[in-house]
């Protein structure tokens, strides 16, 4: 049973969810678009397809605060840092994101159980947005991501200038109760299928994976053309920083001179200070780096994750690295032909 | 972790009437790492002192924070405290709460917060320090002396005497510069020869010292105790140590092309020569440029005539490598060339002439054996017209002149004046002046003596214009005084020309790295105290190649030049600045910018194996001579990755006294 | 600059963009004048009352119509002073003023001499007056 | 052009002279060009055209000093500024490069086009001045000149300053004024620029894209990734870590910068970049006279240098722009 | 310092080893009076602050840095002031273009025997200072608490 708001109600939906939740919505600011907090002089932007950064900075930050040590006289506090407790609605999120969700979940919610994150997923409401115009950039395709039907607590779609919703789950349930039903679905099966269409026309919207599993591992590890390809690799920390399932942070202490602050920001393996150990680097060129990021996300996670790619097929790092060294490229080089 | 000791000092009433001493002992003491506070009367007193000492020994204290004054005033003594105690001396810190807290503050909550931030930051720093060792390099017992005129003879002639050897590196075929050329001195008109030349001899004549005649200094490596200097002996065609001087081969020598460089010029010589008769060394000199042998390959008469079979066609330049542990610059001045000031008929007749050439012609060895006569037509002149500040206090803008004033001019002219009217009273002299600048012991009297006793005709006004009229010099200038345009038939006008630097002083500098000013002076490293140095450790400086002197300013400054050496000299090795720039090999790029703003030279670029996670093979590295290193910083800003740091205020000690403060 | 106002030093300086300061009063300006003896002022007297204020004084100078603007002074000057300037921007001054041409027409005729090219007659008016 | 680089190339790579050579190699969509090094059977994979706007300058400090022979390296214009700079710091041996200044008419920014509301690019083909863009969604145009990278519309000239031989024809792109941008931030009151900057660099991801593409940032180890140099970071955890990071490298890079663009080029979020070493270049200028960075190998730059009579840093208190 | 406290400012001064801190013993031995919110760190000269040094002061709290080093010409490392001449105007330029206001940086010459100057300069800063008020574009919010 779908809801519906003419699309130029939205904001007013907004300053009601707003009275008592926070929104977070696709954002322009300074030219760019990112999802941030929505407040009535923002631009919403709910045509852009791809936010730059993803929107796992809901749940999971790029910096977050930890604990709190202090010194008093010569005794140290300890301050160990709140946890969310407010609810928030995260707004517009696409469908390859929404699936980086139950990726970072599977981190973060296995055992021990990281408190931060999992206190912003009970207390965040996902509202996902079908992709009614598909870039060459997206592959979600290889991942079974429906762009035209993703999930989330509701989904949503914009059909001429009517939003459908639906929810998924009791938070979306909660989330739609107050708004009217659609009077007629059938704009929305449309829309479905003409996404579907669409979608059948990405250029890499049919990769061949083949090879690419635990059973491969020590194949994979060893091809020779991680250093080919990993030549022109800047270092650069983009493809990991806008990528929604990269979910490697550093543990860092900041001393403001009344007290340390310990807290935990991104971090990203293709920097040479990664997993930095007393001894130095166990990945001292950056094709070693380069080699780790691909490796895990194409047959680590997956050979331990039920073959789950942790990949959502975004296509952020197609746009955004740059000297364009992809993941599209890994796949395409090492990928079916080796083993054929 | 540093076990540190906060001594707070009351200095009687001095801080404690403005700070309450005991509160900021107390408030010490909840600082990480400060094991002990306490508080004193007169730290400085022997008695605070053994309470330093004592504390350091029984709490083991690894540092000390002194608040006390400034450490301008006692740094030095606490240092010697702490030493004294088995700690280093750079594990020493003051907070400065006497000057810039006590002293400025009137309000006691105010200045004790104030001496509790500054003591803080004594002790974020102290967290930091190091121990610092200084180096030592050892001193070779020989000095260079570049330059032998009056000034480099004198620095030589004092260093020796103390003892140490002194190597004088002229460029031209003989010592003796610019004052042997000179006639008389000025105020009491003694022959310049007279007092020179004994000093020349005995020069010659020094055990210790080594003259290297016709030789310039070729390149300049190390740094003070330990310069290593090339010297390249040009080739004179002469055996040195075969020549008499008997002087055969320079009368027998057929060109006479040659223009002789000791007269300005004013005459002719063989293209084998001595410069004149009191040269020293007294050895012939081959001018290849004009010898007939090296122009034809022929001729060879002076080979034939000398009966010491000194002469050597194949000579070559020779190569001289020395260490030296001091370095003199002595390279002295020469008149600046008057062809550019056409308007004084300078290139239209021979009979306008320098002072210095003037000084020549007047001189009884000179090229008209003393005879006042006129270059065009060696007739005797009746009127002379002397122009002073030509080409000095010119604006800066002006190619032809200096915008200095030249300091000697008003003298010599009073001199050549006094001179021309004592010895041919016939001769009228006219001095157009500016200002007559007569600053010395006896020399205004001189002056006034040439007008009142001599009858020197003194115009106060410049020339305008001197033009060729038949064999007579149209003077035209300005009298001021009397407001009025004045003519003057001349037989000869004199420029008082302006005095500039030797023309080989700038390279010189650069090859030694001592600063230069715009006109070519070399910098002295500092105006009021340090007036014989160059910033450079090592390089002194004599003479007018600091700037303009005359003979007695220069032999004092000789003399003073002399002294640092000698104070350099007498130690057997020299103990260097601890707190140097020191490069983190590891991270350092190797890019070349710290070596271009450090002021001494001190840092060198090798190639260095390294081994660090972020790299492992060859890669050029910057070197921080710690001799050299007088411990400014600029490298350290200008390096970017911030390899190279300062021991004593490095980055991270200079970074957590501002968080100290700003807490 | 307006055309009764008082002209005062400075307008002189800057209409002739000379920086009488650095005068030391040397007198090789007037040492070189080749016009000297015409002059009841003469070029460093120029650069010497500027820096004392006094331009009346000389904007009543007739050396302003002595001057030959041969720029001997200028050339000469060892500090860069420029007093050929300082004349010119004074004689400027002069014509700025209402009813101070130097010359006039109906002087013109008296002037009138065969030897002499009326072309410089020309050039002196247009010099010497608005 | 790309023929006659490739003919060109394997001639010299045919005797075994030189080690390889540094070049732009085809990625998998119709404009990605990702820097690479070839040998001659790998020469197919070159490629130069219209989408090769990386400055590969850089990769040269580290692939010159692997091998003992010389390698080929394939330079626009402008990149030959960053490469003599990087000379005069000793990071490359100039030796050892054969350079080959390679012909330029100006570089694609495929964000532009992006930015001008194309999607789904599958294909760009020129003609002229016209891009023919292939689209998902039918067929596009859009003018040339109107999507280059900002670096060529502040392009330094069509000469190669360091090349060993030149193929192909440059022209110069430049639009007017390089420093229009920076003027209307100086225009602006104090309040003005630093709500645009805060607003520019909250964006900042600081994935270091900037600091690892820019040449004259060729640090072995970056003050920023230094655990001893009192600043290291790998996120920005407060504003004043935002501004922090941007300032040090523009003041780090001062006096080197050779206004090569590549800041913000490869910036993720966009920011401009180059706005803040272009004023420090428009500075530099203005104060200290005339400089180029990388004009010519062994230039002292004017940080490392000074005269007596140099401007108090007060001028800036006195000169024009909102205050 | 407590939350309720009326703000003063915290300023920072860098003072070369050889005249500027020389200078300010010399204004402390004259009595000569400036606020006690300026604290002094002793550097060997002009030319070794490093930029981030000033960075630091503002993001540590500090509401003005000032320099003071010999001045041009007398340097005893003879250049070391002219490289910091370059280096701050550069730096001071930048932060101006950032919108950082102008008056929160500052650099004097102030020579060993100019204690009065000193006095003055510090007077005349913290004036300037308290008058541009709190520095809250350059701070570190995390150093506030």
């Amino acid at each position: 049973m779908m809801k519906q708001l003419p699309l130029d109600r939205l904001p007013e939906l907004f300053r009601k969810i707003s009275e008592k939740k926070t929104v977070i919505a696709p954002i322009q600011s300074a030219g760019q678009v990112n999802f941030g907090v929505w407040t009535e002089d923002s631009i919403l932007r709910l045509d852009a397809l791809k936010t730059v950064k993803s929107a796992k900075g809901a749940f999971f930050p790029q910096v977050e605060d930890i604990v709190r040590f202090r010194m008093e006289g010569k005794k140290i506090d300890i301050h160990p840092a709140d946890v969310l407790t407010e609810e928030f609605v995260i707004f517009g999120v696409r469908g390859c994101d929404a699936r980086s969700f139950e990726l970072l979940d599977r981190v973060f919610l296995s055992d021990p159980v990281d408190p931060f994150y999992a206190a912003r997923r009970q207390h965040g409401t996902v509202v996902t947005l079908a992709c009614n115009e598909p870039e060459e950039t997206c592959f979600c395709t290889n991942f079974g991501i429906d762009a035209a039907d993703p999930a989330g607590d509701v989904t949503c779609w914009i059909a001429g200038d009517v939003i459908y919703f639906r929810a998924n789950t009791e938070k979306g349930i909660a989330f739609t109760a107050d708004l009217e039903s659609a009077e007629n679905e059938s704009p929305v099966e449309e829309l479905k299928k003409n996404i579907t269409e669409i979608l059948k026309k990405l250029p890499f919207g049919a990769l061949n994976l083949t090879g690419f599993d635990g059973d491969h591992l020590m194949e994979r590890f060893n091809d020779p053309r991680w250093s080919e390809l990993a030549r022109g690799c800047l270092g650069c920390g983009t493809c990991t920083f806008v990528c929604p399932t990269c979910q490697c942070y550093d543990v860092r202490d900041f001393d403001t001179g009344s007290d340390i602050q310990r807290y935990r920001c991104w971090d990203s393996c293709m920097f040479s200070d990664f997993t930095l150990m007393a001894h130095g680097t166990n990945r001292p060129t950056q094709t070693e780096r380069f080699r780790q990021r691909f490796m895990h996300k194409l047959v680590y996670f997956p050979s331990n994750n039920e073959g789950l790619y942790s990949c959502v097929g975004c296509g952020r790092c197609l746009e955004k690295c740059p000297q364009s060294i992809h993941i599209i490229n890994v796949i395409k080089a090492l990928g079916v032909n080796k083993d054929a | 972790m540093q076990k540190i000791g906060v001594f707070v000092c009351w200095c009687g009433s001095n801080i404690a009437a403005t700070v309450d001493v005991k509160a900021v002992a107390q408030a010490l003491k909840n600082e990480a790492g400060v094991v002990f506070s306490t508080d004193y009367q007169y730290m400085c007193s022997e008695n605070g002192q053994a309470m330093i000492r004592q504390a350091i020994k029984e709490h083991q204290l690894t540092g000390i924070v002194v608040c006390s004054c400034s450490p301008r005033m006692h740094e030095a003594t606490f240092r010697k405290t702490a030493v004294s105690a088995g700690l280093n001396p750079y594990m020493v810190e003051i907070a400065n709460i006497r000057e810039q807290c006590s002293w400025i503050h009137k309000d006691i909550a105010e200045g004790t917060e104030k001496a509790i931030v500054l003591a803080r930051a004594a002790v974020a720093k102290l967290h930091k320090n190091a121990p610092l060792t200084a180096g030592t390099s050892p001193v070779t017992k020989r000095a260079l002396v570049i330059g032998g005129g009056i000034a480099g003879i004198q620095t030589a002639l004092d260093v020796a005497d103390a003892g140490f050897e002194v190597d004088i590196v002229e460029k031209s075929p003989t010592i003796g510069g610019r004052m042997a050329q000179l006639d008389k001195t000025f105020p009491t008109l003694d022959c310049s020869a007279c007092i020179l030349t004994p000093k020349m001899v005995e020069a010659a004549q020094h055990e210790k010292i080594n003259i290297i005649s016709y030789a310039e200094l070729e390149s300049l490596s190390g740094f003070v105790g330990n310069f290593t200097a090339t010297i390249r002996k040009k080739a004179r065609f002469i055996d040195e140590d075969k020549c008499s001087g008997c002087g055969v081969c320079t009368e027998k020598c057929p060109s006479r092309k040659g223009l002789d460089e000791f007269n300005m010029k004013l005459n002719k010589r063989g293209a084998v020569y001595i410069p004149f008769a009191q040269a020293i060394p007294n050895v012939a000199v081959i001018d290849a440029e004009q010898c007939l042998h090296f122009r034809t390959g022929k001729c060879g008469l002076c080979q034939k005539n000398c009966s010491a079979g000194a002469i050597d066609f194949e000579q070559k330049d020779q190569l001289i490598e020395r260490k030296y542990g001091a370095i003199v610059v002595a390279t002295g001045f020469k008149p600046i060339d008057a062809s550019a000031f056409n308007e004084y008929a300078y290139n239209d007749s021979p009979d306008v002439v320098t002072s210095l050439e003037f000084e020549r012609i007047m001189n009884a060895a000179g090229p008209t054996k003393g005879q006042l006569i006129r270059p065009s037509d060696l007739k005797h002149p009746h009127e002379i017209v002397v122009i002073q500040c030509v080409g000095s206090r010119c604006t800066e803008d002006k190619e032809k002149g200096k915008p200095y004033c030249s300091k000697i001019c008003c003298m010599y002219t009073a001199k050549h004046a006094m001179l021309v009217r004592e010895k041919y009273p016939d001769v009228k002299v006219h001095v157009f002046y500016i200002d007559a600048r007569t600053p010395g012991k006896n020399f205004d009297e001189f002056y006034r003596r040439a007008v009142e006793q001599y009858d020197v005709d003194y115009i106060k006004g410049m020339v305008g214009k001197v033009a060729v009229e038949g064999d007579k010099l149209h003077v035209q200038g300005s009298d001021l005084l009397n407001g009025e345009q004045v003519h003057i038939n001349a037989d000869m006008v004199v420029l008082a020309t302006a005095i500039e630097p030797d023309p080989t002083a700038r390279s010189l500098g650069t090859m030694l790295t001592a600063s230069m000013d715009t006109n070519d002076f070399f910098t002295e490293a500092h105006p009021k105290l340090r007036p014989v140095e160059s910033p450079p450790a090592g390089i002194f400086l004599s003479g007018v190649a600091q700037g303009p002197k005359d003979i007695p300013e220069t032999v004092a400054q000789a003399g003073a030049a002399a002294a640092k050496v000698i104070g350099l000299l007498c130690k057997n090795e020299l103990t260097c600045n601890a707190c140097v720039a020191q490069t983190n090999e590891a991270i350092c790029n190797g890019c070349s910018q710290c070596e271009k703003v450090c002021p001494y030279g001190a840092i060198t670029y090798e190639d260095k194996e390294i081994r660090s996670p972020e790299f492992r093979g060859i890669r050029r590295i910057a070197t921080v001579n710690e001799a050299i290193c007088q411990g400014c910083g600029a490298c350290t800003v200008t390096c970017p990755s911030g390899a190279m740091d300062l021991k004593g205020f490095t980055n991270s000690q200079i970074m957590s006294e501002v968080d100290a403060i700003c807490r | 600059m307006s055309l009764t106002n008082k002209v005062t030093a400075e307008d002189v300086l800057r209409i002739s963009g000379v920086d009488a300061s650095r005068c030391m009063q040397c007198g090789k300006c007037s040492g070189a004048c080749p016009n000297y003896d015409e002059m009841d002022l003469h070029p460093h007297q120029f650069a010497a009352l500027l820096r004392k204020g006094e331009v009346e004084r000389l904007m009543e100078s007739n050396a302003l119509y002595q001057c030959l603007s041969c720029f001997a002074c200028s050339q000469r000057c060892p500090r860069n002073v420029e007093p050929a300037k300082i004349i010119e921007a004074v004689r400027l001054t002069v014509i700025r003023q209402k009813g101070r041409n130097y010359m006039t027409a109906d002087r013109l005729p008296e002037k009138l001499d065969e030897d002499l090219p009326q072309q410089a007659l020309v050039s002196a008016m247009r010099k010497y007056s608005k | 052009m790309q023929e006659m680089i490739i003919n060109r190339l394997r001639e010299l790579l045919a005797d075994g002279e030189y080690a390889g050579v540094i070049g732009w190699a085809q990625g998998e969509t119709p404009f990605d060009r990702t820097p690479n090094l070839f040998n001659a059977e790998g020469l197919d994979q070159l490629r130069y055209d219209s989408f090769c706007g990386s400055n590969l300058s850089k990769y040269l400090v580290q692939q010159a000093s692997k091998t003992e022979k010389k390698i080929i390296a394939l330079l626009k214009p402008c990149d030959c500024y960053s490469f003599n700079q990087l000379c005069t710091e000793h990071r490359i041996d100039r030796n050892k490069v054969y350079v080959i200044g390679v012909g330029c008419k100006g570089k694609i920014d495929v964000e532009k086009i992006r930015k001008a509301g194309i999607k789904g690019i599958t294909g760009i083909t020129e003609d002229g001045d016209l891009l023919k863009i292939e689209t998902m969604y039918g067929e596009k145009e859009i003018s040339r000149k109107d999507v280059l990278l900002e670096k060529c519309l502040a392009c330094k000239g069509k000469e190669h300053k360091c090349a060993d031989e030149v193929l192909g024809e440059s022209e110069e792109t430049c639009s007017g004024d390089k420093y229009a941008a920076v003027r209307r931030l100086e225009a602006m009151t104090a309040e003005e620029r630093f709500e645009f900057w805060r607003g520019e660099l909250s964006k900042c991801i600081r994935c270091n894209a900037c600091r690892n593409v820019c040449p004259a940032c060729s640090c072995i180890k970056c003050v920023f990734d230094n655990p001893n140099s009192g600043v290291q970071n790998k996120a920005a955890a407060d504003d004043f870590e935002e501004s922090l990071f941007h300032i040090i490298r523009a003041y780090h890079v001062a006096g080197r910068c050779t206004d090569c663009g590549e800041c913000s080029r490869v910036c993720p979020q966009g920011i401009p970049l180059h706005l803040l070493n272009r004023r420090i270049i428009q500075d530099v200028n203005e104060l200290y006279g005339d400089y180029q960075a990388g004009e010519s190998i062994g230039q002292r730059h004017p940080l490392t240098d000074f005269t007596l009579e140099d401007e108090e840093p007060s001028v800036i208190d006195t000169r024009g722009g909102g205050k | 310092m407590s939350m309720n406290q009326e703000w003063t400012p915290k300023i920072v001064a860098f003072c070369c080893n050889w005249c500027s801190y020389a200078g300010a013993d010399l204004a402390g031995s004259g009595r000569m009076n400036y606020p006690a919110n300026v604290k002094i760190i002793r550097i060997p000269c002009s030319c070794r602050l490093n930029p981030m040094f000033v960075l630091r002061a503002f993001q540590r709290g500090a509401d003005g840095v000032i320099l003071c080093g010999c001045h041009p010409g007398d340097c005893h490392y003879s250049t070391g002031n002219y490289y910091a001449r370059r280096r701050m105007t550069v730096l001071f330029s930048l932060l101006d273009y950032m919108g950082i206001e102008r008056g929160r940086t500052r650099v004097e010459w102030v020579s060993a025997a100019e204690g009065a100057k000193f006095a003055a300069t510090m007077n005349d800063f913290v004036k300037t200072i308290t008058e541009l008020g709190e520095n809250k574009k350059l701070g570190d919010l995390r150093c506030k608490k």
